[in-house]
């Protein structure tokens, strides 16, 4: 019973995530120092389980896209929709700590890294998708579109990943490769990362809930407004010319 | 090492800094979906 | 399927038709790539050794971010009353798919020409292995007019569509724009540059293939 | 076709677009040899419904069929060669001359480019077939629409205000093309503000007002 009332509760989300990410950087924070890296491994902690959490999303996305595809339920999109503006969040914020974590290892901002670059390009494509969402008003003709968005851009995602790899080894010969994984040498630190990426994705799920009951109440207002019926009958009713694409052009 | 841990400081306020507003945005616009459904209904 | 053929083939002709009347892919996206070729050597300097060095590269960049721009023309400017009318002949999606993708990938190749001419001149770019540069050439104008097409029947004709197209299709050329360049420097080296021709065809049939798959659901959502 | 089947058929359809009501319970059935006017005022959705029939638009509720086949499914995609529209806005490509307009249509349809040329002559325009559609007259633009409707034979004619723009002559060609459709088992709606030329082509007449049809 006690349960169900907490469940009820729509801060739970918040709840969760905040205690997930306290122990996690409390351990990143006591967790010993690295040989080679020094402190700045406590960069990592956050760096890596973000880009988990950007692999992750994407992949909800697609599943949502799909989902939606098949289905045609709205909650498909709303799922993909939400998982990709938190994916495009985490993807972000993974490159910056990633940025941040290399000026002061190996001196530059940015590196010509094959994952590095992959991960910039898979930014701007998520970029892209919310950006298509924001200029297709009318939610079908948005659902559909982004679907099929969601579903090309994972499909490019492998060839574009490939050439970048292959363009890279052949500039780049193996034997200068900077080391560049942390060493993981005390149990801590594995606990700490694990830690890390439990509650980074304990987070998103949390972040995801809300976007998505954002979406819904969204959606929500729409069918409302629709169903304020104007009145039709006697009025002269404003021009039903009626674009091929209601909220589209023309 | 201090300068290390003025790069992890950094960093930690990149993320904690990012995280409230994307969360803040969240929130917000929760709100005023939530403000405008009820004016509605 | 002849049937297909014919009507993409119609299509084709069409666009290519209203293209040659308009003049704007020949008269403006060509120029404007042409001035993007020029302005560079105004900004890192004319020094020949390092234009003749990343010259190949900066016309590649070129033709990929104005190229789209010749993708773009074909969503925005066929108007409702057209649409309309082009629907109740009976048009396949499938043909409209087709057809936009020879247009625009035709219209890609002579930009490719004009600006690589330019390029060449400016630039003094060496033409080794011109049999395999018609290839390149021929299979970046395929992807990318593929990718322009299927991106600018996503986005579908709006306001935000000039601005919107570029920004999906820049991100997804990268396998197309990486197989040229590569393929032009293994051809300066006498390195084999089969695996990179191999990559941009299956990005050609990927994107064919997504393309033919979604025109109908597409179009299902007008 | 069979002679039981009608061509136009809704029983209660009705469109929404976002919070806009724009048809509301709309009832009409056509029957094969039938032609229907259709009135009402500005903004009444006559257009608009006249984009259902044609496919083009889907309506969000209620029962509507034309030749049998549901408007609300993808099926309807199929009844697209067999509906003509002419609308009121034109729809050639203004860079493309006449006769290239027309034969793009023809090829998409299929039919020989012979017939080109000949239904440019039947709507008067034989001289003009190399002047682009851009640089001819409202009127002009509407007979060359016409023109690519004679060239296919429809069972569901679409037209939105028929004589607007158009001279005596002209007038007489839409009474042909309806008058052939309904010949041959067809139906035609007809759109206008100009009830008394339509009222003699049409066997009824319908009045939609503000989205309800009277």
């Amino acid at each position: 019973m006690t349960a169900q009332v907490e469940i009820r509760d729509r801060r739970w989300p918040w709840y969760a995530a905040v205690s997930a990410i306290v122990v996690a950087l409390t351990l990143s924070m006591i967790s010993p120092a690295d040989a080679v890296q020094g402190d700045l491994i406590r960069i990592m902690y956050i760096h890596v389980p973000a880009a988990w959490l950007a692999y992750l999303a994407f992949t909800v996305t697609l599943a949502g896209s799909i989902g939606y595809l098949a289905t045609k339920r709205m909650v498909f999109d709303r799922l993909a929709a939400s998982s990709a503006e938190v994916g495009v969040y985490f993807t972000g914020l993974a490159i910056l700590l990633g940025m941040i974590w290399g000026k002061p290892t190996w001196g530059v901002w940015w590196t010509w890294d094959a994952r590095l670059t992959l991960t910039a390009i898979m930014f701007f494509v998520y970029v892209g998708y919310l950006a298509l969402r924001r200029a297709t008003l009318d939610p079908d003709a948005r659902a559909k579109r982004s679907a099929i968005l969601g579903v090309l851009a994972i499909v490019q995602i492998p060839i574009v990943h490939f050439s970048v790899v292959w363009w890279r080894t052949l500039h780049q010969p193996p034997s200068i490769i900077r080391p560049d994984g942390p060493a993981i040498q005390d149990p801590l630190m594995v606990v700490a990362l694990v830690a890390g990426v439990v509650a980074f994705t304990v987070v998103y799920a949390a972040l995801v809930t809300k976007r998505m009951e954002l979406a819904r109440i969204e959606d929500a207002v729409v069918a409302r407004e629709a169903t304020l019926e104007r009145p039709v009958a006697g009025e002269a009713v404003v021009a039903p010319d009626l674009s091929p694409e209601p909220g589209g052009a023309r | 090492m201090s300068g290390q841990w003025a790069w992890v400081t950094f960093a930690s306020l990149v993320f904690y800094g990012s995280l409230a507003l994307f969360v803040g945005s969240i929130v917000w616009r929760l709100r005023r979906a939530r403000a405008r459904l009820e004016e509605l209904s | 399927m002849s049937g297909i053929r014919r009507q993409a083939l119609a299509v084709a002709r069409r666009d290519l038709a209203r293209e040659r009347r308009r003049g704007e892919v020949l008269w403006v996206t060509i120029p404007f790539g042409v001035i993007a070729l020029l302005l560079v050597p105004l900004a890192i300097g004319t020094d020949q050794a390092t234009l003749h060095r990343v010259g190949p590269g900066l016309y590649w960049v070129v033709v990929l971010l104005f190229g789209v721009l010749v993708g773009v023309r074909g969503a925005a400017d066929e108007t409702g009353p057209q649409r309309d009318a082009a629907a109740l002949l009976g048009l396949d999606p499938v043909a409209v798919f087709a057809g936009r993708t020879i247009a625009t990938s035709s219209l890609l190749v002579l930009f490719e020409i004009v600006v690589g001419v330019a390029a060449v001149a400016f630039y003094d770019i060496d033409l080794i292995g011109v049999g395999w540069l018609v290839v390149v050439v021929l299979l970046v104008a395929a992807g990318l007019g593929t990718l322009a097409t299927l991106a600018s029947s996503i986005v579908a004709a709006g306001a935000g569509a000039a601005a919107l197209v570029p920004l999906l299709v820049a991100p997804l050329a990268i396998p197309l724009l990486l197989g040229a360049t590569q393929s032009l420097d293994g051809l300066r080296q006498g390195r084999s540059i089969l695996s990179w021709i191999l990559l941009m065809i299956v990005v050609v049939l990927v994107l064919g293939i997504v393309g033919v798959v979604s025109s109908g659901p597409l179009q299902e959502s007008r | 076709m069979t002679p039981s089947v009608p061509v136009v058929e809704l029983r209660g359809v009705g469109l929404r677009v976002g919070t806009t009501t724009i048809l509301r319970s709309v009832d009409l059935v056509v029957d094969p040899g039938q032609a229907v006017g259709l009135f009402g005022a500005n903004g009444a959705g006559k257009t608009t419904l006249l984009r259902i029939l044609g496919t083009l638009t889907r309506p969000s509720e209620g029962l509507a069929r034309v030749l049998g086949v549901d408007l609300t499914t993808t099926d309807r995609y199929d009844l697209r060669p067999r509906i003509g529209l002419v609308g009121h806005t034109p729809a050639l490509y203004p860079e493309l001359t006449l006769r290239e307009n027309l034969a793009f249509a023809a090829e998409v349809m299929g039919v020989e480019r012979g017939r080109v040329d000949e239904v440019l002559s039947m709507v008067g325009l034989a001289g003009a077939a190399e002047r682009s559609a851009g640089a001819c007259s409202h009127g002009m633009q509407r007979r060359a629409e016409f023109a690519r409707e004679l060239m296919v034979e429809r069972d569901l004619l679409l037209l939105d205000e028929p004589h607007s723009a158009l001279d005596r002559d002209a007038v007489d060609l839409v009474e042909g093309l309806v008058a052939r459709t309904l010949g041959r088992g067809g139906a035609a709606v007809l759109v206008s503000h100009d009830r008394d030329r339509v009222a003699k082509m049409a066997d009824r007449c319908v009045e939609l007002e503000a989205g309800v049809l009277r």
